[in-house]
């Protein structure tokens, strides 16, 4: 057989993140208690670092590399520098909160920098192995993060669980995976969506299909695969919540649409009214369970569930649209998810978890201006406009009723009006409630300031969401 | 005098408006006497100007006026404007109103000069004149609607004048909604006219309604109305609000709560025969429906006969003018029931003269005795009261049909025109118009006999200061007086018989029962003279005598029957003290029906099944489905992982099992 | 037929009997040695089985990585943890129904599809076997480092992630136990040892 | 020999994982093993259909699946170190701290 | 001369801007910058908004004042504005009432004034932003939007109760307007854009049409709001602060009726038509029952509340009794009036309304409560005030010479036309509306004083009469000349009923 060396220079922004990762990892060891702000400054420049190397050798052309494992494509790009901002925003809004619980340490980042390797991959990924992969480096780094504080009993828990039932998601995706390989006889993308046009025996390949959306209903979060994800929200340090809740979904959100457009897009008809039920119970289940939480991790957790069910609305439709749509919802949802968990990293202090709703009680009264940047997070969350997260859902429906699916965002509305209910009442604790404490918030610049842009950000792109919109068009077109 | 009549016409409504507005609006500023001389001036301007109008179109013959003044709004091609129509019937009722008007205004000064609420008062009466003036010099059914609705709203401000009064504010608001409910069919009626005539012009509306004469409605499926009566009866029962007529008359009685010289004004001489004016008005198309003037003449009997019954038991002095009112307005509706409409004019006319002296009267008495208003703590009140006295007698004789005052023609009119009527419920209107005659005298003299003769029941104190009122209080009284006396003889020729109103009012040849008694005094130079003389031969005139003798047997002779009547007939007693239960059925069914049936709505279907079952219950729904739904997450690895495999094995059984 | 692949068949029965049995032996023994002891036999019969699916490799390294290296760990951490056994057991009957129906009822699923109905001998003949000296380390080795290249590096960095949780998060300075630090000594001012406090001189009662 | 009986036999081994996962309610250990057994019947239909299609790739992934089981395994032995040590016990049904 | 200017987002925008400004002036201790800044930005937009009126050109039928940008091109949304002689009156009336509810809050709002004061620039904005919008995404985006403010206005300045009602009105109003979101984007994949004008003209089938006009219907019902949906504003009326009561009364229920003028009858004109009946039913219910339901209220606001439901029901009576006219005379004689009447109406109501809600505000200060009960006799203590509050009660109750007669009478004309009984039921409304507006006045105004807290009451003050005298020179101006406003309107009114009456089916 013959054999070429396969272009590296697609890869770059992967070997550049390994690189700095495991230089991090050498320079931790050498740091001491107190210059531990190093590995964080090398961890967000290197970041940085990353987003410009992206945005530089961008292209909306798909090139494939490593024999065919990876694919290097316009939605790759644009799900990465997302990826590396989500997480160079994690990093900013952890600092503080890691620094006071003494979880300030160089495996954070490390950890971290692995986790977004993992992501990268399963983005770029064009084969199942690498699926599998990028999906088990991303995993493993999150359950690791989640156990960090390890003196905390339900950080434990939560990693516990959440390595549980990781496991058994990727041995069925596992499943599923051999499944189909074993009927379309490659573990090659392309090659499997050309084979499975092909396949006689529909009910093997429905098969396959439900096994591997298990799994990726599991790392979404889709109903009923979604149990996970309010004990993991709530048990893991806020500092990793944010992380968990934020860039894994773009990664989630890339290997459903690997999988199912790039691998089975021939077979469509096979995976739509799968993914539709899964859509639905997660909007019925993510949206009315989150009614009766109290803390409010454990709240966006289940609204992170029935966000999962718009996201997987667009791919339902199975067109670029679509596709484009639930890449815009992934991207949106994990800027309002930073946003919101990173409201709640800000009130927290030493020695106390702002996690329970009653902790934003007044929060108008104690400070306006984090009120009204809640309150815009709320609300886009919510779906009202103007803010992003209005658009995203516009973009969604928009797909699914031009697949003639009218009822299927009828019922999708139906549920965001009783998701909207807990929203509210967040607000409402905010501005209608009396504050219990009138103790003044402090935090660090960099956070206030961030958190500030975040959550214009909702706003701003959500008055002027063309840009994005289009761009994630025009990536999905061009792949 | 005046280049452009309109200027004119403007002026006569605009002078008594702006009278309102200074003492309304600047009563602070101008003081009690600016406001009594402002508002005063505002309605004497419209009283001269008023003149020169009838001068210039009764007496000068000139071309009746039909204008526009400005055009409220067009919508749909149709053009709701607000503009005159002048000509002699509105002409006289212009006169009629402003006079009488300037009349109470002068007696207001003496009668509200202890008043806090004085500019007030005057800003409201001098108002009332500018919308009474609206409503009868208006060219269509809109600003007739206006008018209308005005002196409704007049109406209500000064039935209710003393705020502090629970009857007053009670009787305030029942008046209103008697009158909105008569509103509400005369609405309907002005729909019914822009629907049919596709204009709310009178001159259009008369012009066309040959092309509606024929044309049926059907509102009740299958069943077809002629649409000429389903209007003409729509109108009525306006007219039935605002000149109380049966059922809808409950308010006026108790709208005596309000001061005396606005129940002479506004409760006797003026507003309340608005109903009358209209529907003289509106002749052109009642004479086209036989059925809605046998209505019109059947209420207004039942008015004019059950009404007068009424007055016989009252002993509050203004109450009994009141029912008297009621069934004067009842002798009027028969006269329009039975074609007589320029009798049902001239009757109100009249009636506005000697009624208004009459409630002005039984003021001065009331100023006179302190505000006491009940007869049984009067009497032999002619001697500290001589022109009251007077004048009182004076409007009595003219009520009762005296042959030779005012009253005597117009009311003789009507009875001989109604005895000519042909038209269904004609006879029972005439029964009840010649009864009506006798009670009439009986109530009539009963008061007078009461207040002014007899025995002194009033107490040490008041007796004391029993004088007569000023000057601006006789004034009117004297003023009235006059025309009580003498208008009935001066205009029963023409307003009666002759050609008076001209084109303003029409009659059907076959209706003309006018006509049919006119030629009973055909060759009498004069029909007046005519009509006394032949009096003392109808039955009308001996009725009277016996009513009023009657009354002085009761009263001044054997003062002590009327308690024996009343206990042998106590039934009929009851009957009449309790108004005929009309009060008691619509307090119990129409105003506590309403208030339950709100309630009933309210608590049960928009509280109960709408927001706590429905939306509440949702939302409860949703809170106990997401308890449960939350339960299931019970924090065991086991039952998360079972949830997994439940839903692959569902996932498979639902997507894979059915192919196979 | 040919008796040769006749015995490797009846071979290959008898490893997945036991297989499965020792799986169920894992599941359901009382004491995790024993469980261990279970997936180790289960692996080895697995080994056997993928051996007459011609991974030779693939079986040794499941033994060498499995049973040497990964059950090992297992054991140890077993060991380690000190862990009241009977107490473990309780409430394993009381699941056991609804535990083994949804089982069986995945079972009866999947072998619904999975069974020869969609993968008997029509659908996919038996191959013909390699020549003896075909060797499956060759064929694999050939593609590890070409084609999978870039699996394999992530691959290793799975393992290096999973190096550095491990030490992460077991690694960890017990706090009873009393260390000196150098640096802190030298580094240490007058302040952190003493302090002056002023009093006032009291006077006698 | 049928593929199927392959692919039966990692079926009936991927069920008893399965139940031993939900199964056990008293010692993660043994979860933990669990998942072992299952990528072990996963690793078999991969090594099956790989003979069967006559295509390495299958024992490749297979290759895979070990290394990062064994990483996989090391990670989750930590984990339940951890939790060992803040809990003192690994019983299923004391983590219930996260419910709701 | 305004030509030229872009003046819709001039007017949109302002208030917006204002706002932001608004809450930057901070905290309490700026109070007073805070109300003046608002004052200053609230008339400028309304006088910006003049040139609307003054340069509109009353002879064409097309949107004026329009503007287009491209805003999103992904889905092909465009900042597509401009007006016509329905929108041009809301629009005026939405900036006049913004000047007078910040007159009204004046001094009435204590705390958190800069938040109070921006909520309502930036709610103004927003409204004026759905009647200027041409484009579906548009509209939708300022639909919305508006909840956000008026959700915050009456969960911080209201009422005991205002968490229930406020999160009731959000979500009642959200849950309709879901719908209609899936309407307009099935409209827009169907048509290629989220043009309005574009939707008017697309064809549709009979089935279609009714699934849309439902989607419209429950976001417009409950907008309006209309019977079975409407037990959302009571509880909203109630809570909100005197401020969020006018605008709510004033503005946002008109937001309802507009979208049955600007989308479900000319998009689904075919299915207005066949459910016709449904909506008629609908509104006379409003009417009658909703009236009668008014009766039964002991709360001023509450009342106040239900008789807007009740005169609402004559707007979309208006609306739908075209068809049965239009079946009965192909010339449509009356058609026009019935939506002029109903338009005159929303205008109308506009005023009485606000002028009511703040008659009870006034009150309210003073006694802090709204229960009828607490009252009587206020009169005696607050005769100027009482003198305007009996001026509203009869406009409320359809007074001629007041603005609340036009439309009720125009309305009524009409639906004589299209049948007997829609007319007659609607007239029942004189007896009812006068019964419950002026029994509440007897109550509390008329009377001996009733208590010692009436006893101490003071007379509206100089700001409180300012407001008042504005509200009654408008509603008496409108009740003797509303030829202007019907003047703008009618080519508007002629080219909808035009383009109503025209099927989409073939």
């Amino acid at each position: 057989m013959s054999f070429e060396i396969p272009d590296v220079m697609p890869a770059l922004p992967e070997i550049f993140i390994l690189s700095m990762a495991c230089i991090i990892l050498v320079v931790d060891l050498f740091l001491s208690k107190t210059s531990r702000g190093a590995s964080y400054m090398l961890s967000q420049a290197t970041l940085i670092i990353a987003v410009l190397i992206t945005v530089a050798t961008f292209s909306e052309a798909s090139v494939l590399s490593f024999s065919d494992t990876f694919v290097r494509d316009g939605i790759a790009d644009v799900l990465k520098i997302a990826v590396y901002i989500a997480t160079f925003m994690v990093f900013l809004y952890a600092k503080d909160y890691l620094k006071d619980r003494g979880l300030f340490k160089g495996e954070f980042y490390t950890l971290g920098l692995f986790a977004v390797l993992g992501m990268m991959i399963l983005i770029s990924a064009h084969n199942f192995l690498t699926i599998y992969l990028g999906l088990e480096l991303l995993s493993l780094s999150l359950y690791a993060m989640v156990a960090l504080h390890r003196d905390s009993i339900q950080a434990s828990e939560a990693a516990m669980k959440y390595f549980v039932l990781g496991a058994i998601a990727s041995g069925m995706l596992l499943y599923g995976m051999s499944m189909i390989y074993g009927i379309t006889g490659s573990l090659d993308l392309a090659v499997i969506s050309a084979n499975a046009a092909n396949v006689s025996d529909n009910i093997v390949l429905i098969f396959g299909i439900v096994f591997l959306l298990i799994g990726v209903a599991f790392k979404l979060g889709a109903v009923p695969f979604h149990m996970w994800v309010p004990d993991v929200y709530q048990g893991a340090p806020t500092a990793v919540t944010i992380f968990i809740g934020s860039a894994p979904k773009l990664a989630a959100f890339a290997m459903l649409m690997r999988l199912l457009m790039d691998g089975l897009g021939s077979v469509s008809a096979q995976w739509q009214d799968i993914l539709i039920l899964l859509v639905l119970l997660s909007l019925a289940v993510g949206n009315i369970v989150a009614i009766a939480q109290v803390n409010i991790k454990r709240m966006l957790a289940y609204s992170t569930i029935s966000h999962i069910g718009f996201l997987m609305l667009g791919v339902v439709a199975g067109t670029e649209e679509g596709v484009s749509a639930s890449m815009f919802y992934a991207i949106t949802y994990t800027l309002m998810s930073l946003g919101g968990f990173a409201m709640i990293i800000l009130l927290s202090r030493k020695g106390f978890e702002a996690e329970k709703l009653a902790d934003f009680k007044g929060l108008n009264q104690r400070s306006p201006w984090y009120a009204f940047l809640m309150l815009i997070l709320m609300f886009s969350m919510a779906g009202v406009p103007p803010f992003l997260g209005f658009w995203a859902k516009l973009s969604v429906l928009s797909a699914v009723i031009s697949v003639d699916l009218v009822w299927l965002a009828v019922a999708s509305v139906i549920f965001s009006i009783i998701g909207a209910f807990y929203y509210l009442r967040v607000i409402k604790i905010m501005y209608f409630d009396k504050a219990e404490s009138s103790e003044p918030i402090h935090c660090s610049k960099d956070m206030s300031l961030l958190i500030s842009v975040n959550a214009f950000a909702v706003l701003l792109i959500g008055l002027f969401p063309g840009g994005l919109l289009s761009l994630c068009l025009n990536v999905v077109s061009a792949s | 005098m005046f280049e452009d009549m309109q200027t004119v016409y403007i002026w006569i409504v605009l002078a008594p408006l702006i009278g309102a507005i200074i003492a309304g609006l600047f009563g602070k500023v101008v003081g009690r006497t600016g406001a009594h001389i402002a508002a005063i001036a505002g309605v004497a301007i419209a009283f001269i100007l008023s003149l020169y109008v009838f001068k210039d179109i009764v007496i000068d013959g000139a071309q009746a006026f039909n204008g526009a003044v400005y055009t409220w709004l067009v919508s749909d091609g149709v053009r709701f404007e607000v503009g005159f129509l002048i000509d002699s019937l509105s002409a006289m009722m212009m006169v009629v109103v402003t006079f009488v008007s300037l009349m109470v205004h002068i007696y207001t000064i003496g009668y509200m000069k202890d008043d806090d609420g004085y500019q007030r008062f005057f800003s409201y009466i001098a108002l009332f004149t500018f919308s009474m003036l609206m409503l009868v010099m208006s060219n269509n059914f809109l600003q007739l609607f206006f008018g209308w609705e005005a002196v409704g709203l007049v109406s209500y401000l000064l039935i209710g004048f003393w705020y502090k009064k629970p009857t007053a504010i009670y009787a305030n608001l029942k008046a209103f909604l008697v009158n909105r409910v008569g509103d509400f069919g005369f609405l309907l009626g002005i729909a019914a006219v822009l629907m049919y005539f596709g204009s709310l012009d009178y001159a259009t509306v008369f012009n066309n309604v040959d092309k509606v004469n024929n044309l049926t409605m059907s509102i009740i499926p299958n069943q077809d109305w002629s649409v000429i009566t389903v209007i003409c009866i729509l109108l009525f029962i306006g007219a039935m609000g605002k000149s109380a007529q049966i059922p809808l008359h409950v308010w006026l009685p108790d709208s005596m709560e309000g001061p005396t010289p606005i129940s002479a004004l506004i409760h006797a001489a003026t507003m309340v025969t608005a109903g009358i004016y209209m529907v003289a008005r509106m002749s052109p198309l009642f004479e086209l429906s036989t059925t809605a003037l046998s209505f019109v003449m059947v209420i207004g009997a039942t008015t004019a006969l059950f009404m007068g019954m009424l007055g016989l038991v009252q002993n509050d002095i203004k109450r009994v003018i009141a029912y008297s009112t009621l069934s004067q307005l009842g002798y009027m509706t028969v006269a329009l029931g039975a074609s007589a409409y320029g009798a049902a004019v001239f009757h109100l006319m009249t009636h506005a003269f000697f009624k208004a002296l009459l409630f002005l009267g039984a003021g001065a008495v009331i100023i006179a005795m302190h505000h006491e208003q009940d007869m049984r703590k009067m009497g032999g009140l002619r001697k500290y009261l001589p022109i009251t006295w007077f004048t009182s007698m004076i409007g009595s004789l003219a009520l009762i049909g005296t042959p030779g005052f005012a009253g005597f023609f117009s009311k003789d009119s009507i009875i001989e025109a109604v005895g000519h009527s042909t038209i269904p419920g004609a006879s029972y209107a005439y029964f009840a118009v010649l009864a009506g005659v006798f009670i009439t005298a009986l109530y009539s003299f009963r008061l007078y006999f009461m207040v002014f003769h007899g025995k002194e029941r009033m107490d040490e104190h008041t007796r004391s200061h029993l004088h007569e009122p000023s000057w601006v209080v006789t004034l009117p009284l004297i003023l009235l007086a006059i025309p009580s006396v003498v208008i009935g003889y001066l205009y029963v020729d023409s307003m009666a018989f002759g050609n008076f109103f001209g084109d303003a009012i029409f009659v059907l040849p076959q209706h003309d029962v006018l006509g049919e008694v006119a030629k009973m005094f055909a060759g009498a130079s004069s029909i007046a003279w005519a009509m006394m003389l032949h009096s003392v031969f109808t039955l009308p005139f001996w009725l009277a005598a016996s009513g009023v003798a009657t009354a002085w047997f009761l009263y001044m002779k054997r003062p002590d029957i009327p308690a024996v009547i009343q206990q042998r007939f106590s039934l009929i007693y009851t009957i009449l003290i309790n108004k005929y239960g009309f009060d008691r059925f619509n307090e119990i069914v129409f105003a506590g029906g309403s208030r339950a049936i709100g309630k009933i709505c309210w608590r049960y279907f928009d509280v109960k099944l709408i927001d706590t079952f429905v939306i509440n219950g949702s939302a409860k729904t949703v809170g106990w489905v997401s308890l449960i739904l939350r339960r299931m997450q019970t924090g065991y690895l086991y039952t998360y992982a079972f949830a997994m495999i439940v839903g692959l094995c569902g996932l498979l059984l639902i997507f894979v099992y059915p192919l196979k | 037929m040919n008796p040769e692949i006749n015995i490797a068949q009846y071979i290959t029965y008898v490893f997945a009997a036991f297989s499965l049995a020792s799986a169920l032996m894992v599941i359901t023994a009382k004491n995790p040695v024993q469980a261990a002891l279970a997936l180790v036999l289960t692996f080895f019969l697995s080994a056997g089985i993928w051996l007459t699916l011609e991974a030779e490799f693939l079986a040794i390294t499941l033994v060498l990585v499995y049973v040497g290296a990964v059950m090992v760990l297992f054991l140890f951490v077993v060991m380690m943890l000190d862990i009241n056994m009977a107490q473990l057991r309780a409430g394993f009957i009381r699941y056991l129904p609804i535990g083994l129906l949804v089982a069986v009822l995945l079972a009866v699923l999947l072998i619904m599809v999975v069974g020869p109905a969609h993968f008997g001998l029509e659908q996919f003949a038996a191959p013909t076997r390699h020549a003896a000296d075909y060797s499956n380390v060759r064929e694999l080795g050939r593609v590890m480092y070409t084609v999978y290249v870039y699996p394999f590096e992530i691959a290793s960095v799975i393992l290096l992630v999973a190096i550095i949780a491990a030490i992460a998060l077991t690694l960890r300075r017990r706090p009873d136990t009393k260390r000196q630090d150098p640096t802190q000594q030298i580094a240490v001012k007058r302040a952190d040892r003493m302090r002056v406090v002023d009093m006032k001189a009291e006077a006698k009662k | 020999m049928a593929l199927s009986d392959y692919l039966i036999f990692s079926a009936i081994l991927f069920s008893i994982s399965v139940a031993g996962i939900f199964l056990n309610r008293k010692n993660v250990i043994i979860i933990l093993m669990s998942i072992e057994l299952m990528l072990l019947a996963v690793n078999t239909n991969f090594i099956a259909f790989s003979y069967y299609l006559g295509d390495v790739a299958g024992q490749v992934f297979v290759f895979f699946i070990l290394t990062v089981a064994a990483a996989e395994a090391a990670i989750g032995l930590a984990i339940l170190i951890v939790l060992f040590r803040n809990k003192r016990t690994i019983d299923v049904e004391e983590l219930d701290s996260l419910n709701g | 001369m305004f030509m030229d200017w872009p003046l819709l987002s001039l007017v949109i925008w302002t208030p917006i801007i204002g706002g932001i400004l608004v809450l930057a002036t901070g905290s309490d201790k700026n109070a007073m910058e805070a109300k003046v800044l608002t004052l200053v930005v609230s008339i400028v937009t309304f006088l910006l908004s003049l040139p609307l009126y003054t340069d509109f050109n009353t002879q064409i039928s097309t949107m004026q004042f329009v503007e287009k940008i491209a805003w999103i091109e992904r889905f092909n949304i465009n900042y597509h504005l401009g007006i016509d002689g329905i929108s041009m009156p809301l629009i005026l009336l939405t900036s006049f009432t913004t000047v007078i509810v910040v007159i009204a809050g004046w001094e009435v709002i204590k705390t958190r004034v800069a938040q109070y004061m921006a909520a309502f620039l930036i709610m103004e904005g927003l409204m004026i932003g759905v009647f200027a919008a041409l484009d579906a995404a548009v509209f939708y985006v300022f639909w919305e939007a508006m909840l956000i403010p008026m959700f915050i206005v009456i969960g911080i300045w209201g009422g005991p109760n205002r968490v229930y009602a406020t999160i009731k009105f959000f979500l009642y109003t959200f849950f309709g307007s879901v719908f209609m979101l899936v309407a307009l984007l099935y409209l827009a994949v169907q048509s290629g854009s989220f043009d309005i004008l574009g939707f008017h003209a697309f064809k549709l089938d009979l089935a279609t049409q009714i699934l849309i006009f439902i989607a419209f219907l429950l976001a417009f019902a409950v907008k309006i709001p209309m019977f079975p949906v409407h037990t959302w504003l009571p509880d909203a009326h109630v809570e909100a602060p005197t401020g969020g009561s006018i605008i709510l009364a004033a503005i946002m229920l008109k937001l309802g009726a507009y979208g049955f003028l600007r989308f479900s009858l000319p998009i689904t004109p075919d299915a207005s038509a066949s459910l016709d009946w449904l909506m008629i039913t609908l509104s006379l219910i409003a009417v009658v029952y909703i009236g009668f339901v008014a009766l039964a209220q002991q709360d001023m606001k509450k009342l106040i509340a239900y008789s807007s439901i009740s005169h609402m029901g004559f707007v979309t009576l208006g609306f739908f009794i075209i068809f049965a006219i239009a079946q009965k005379d192909a010339s449509m004689a009356g058609a026009a009036m019935g939506i002029e009447g109903a338009i005159v109406q929303m205008i109308s109501h506009g005023f009485i309304s606000a002028a009511m809600f703040f008659c009870v505000g006034v009150m309210y200060d003073r006694m802090h409560s709204r229960q009828i009960n607490d009252y009587g006799g206020v009169v005696n203590t607050m005769p100027v005030f009482a003198a305007f509050m009996v001026l509203f009660a009869m406009a409320n109750a359809g007074l001629p010479g007041t603005s609340g007669f036009v439309g009720e009478f125009m309305v009524i004309l009409s639906a004589f036309k299209a049948n007997f009984w829609y007319a007659f039921f609607a007239a029942l409304t004189l007896i009812v509306g006068a019964a419950y507006t002026l029994w509440m006045v007897k109550r509390v105004l008329f009377g001996d004083v009733a208590n010692e807290k009436v006893e101490k009451l003071t007379d509206a003050n100089g700001r409180e009469i300012l407001v008042l005298s504005i509200l009654a020179g408008t509603v008496l101006f409108f009740g003797i000349y509303p030829a202007p406003l019907i003047e703008v309107m009618s080519p508007s009114v002629e080219n909808l009923l035009q383009h109503v009456m025209q099927s989409k089916l073939n």
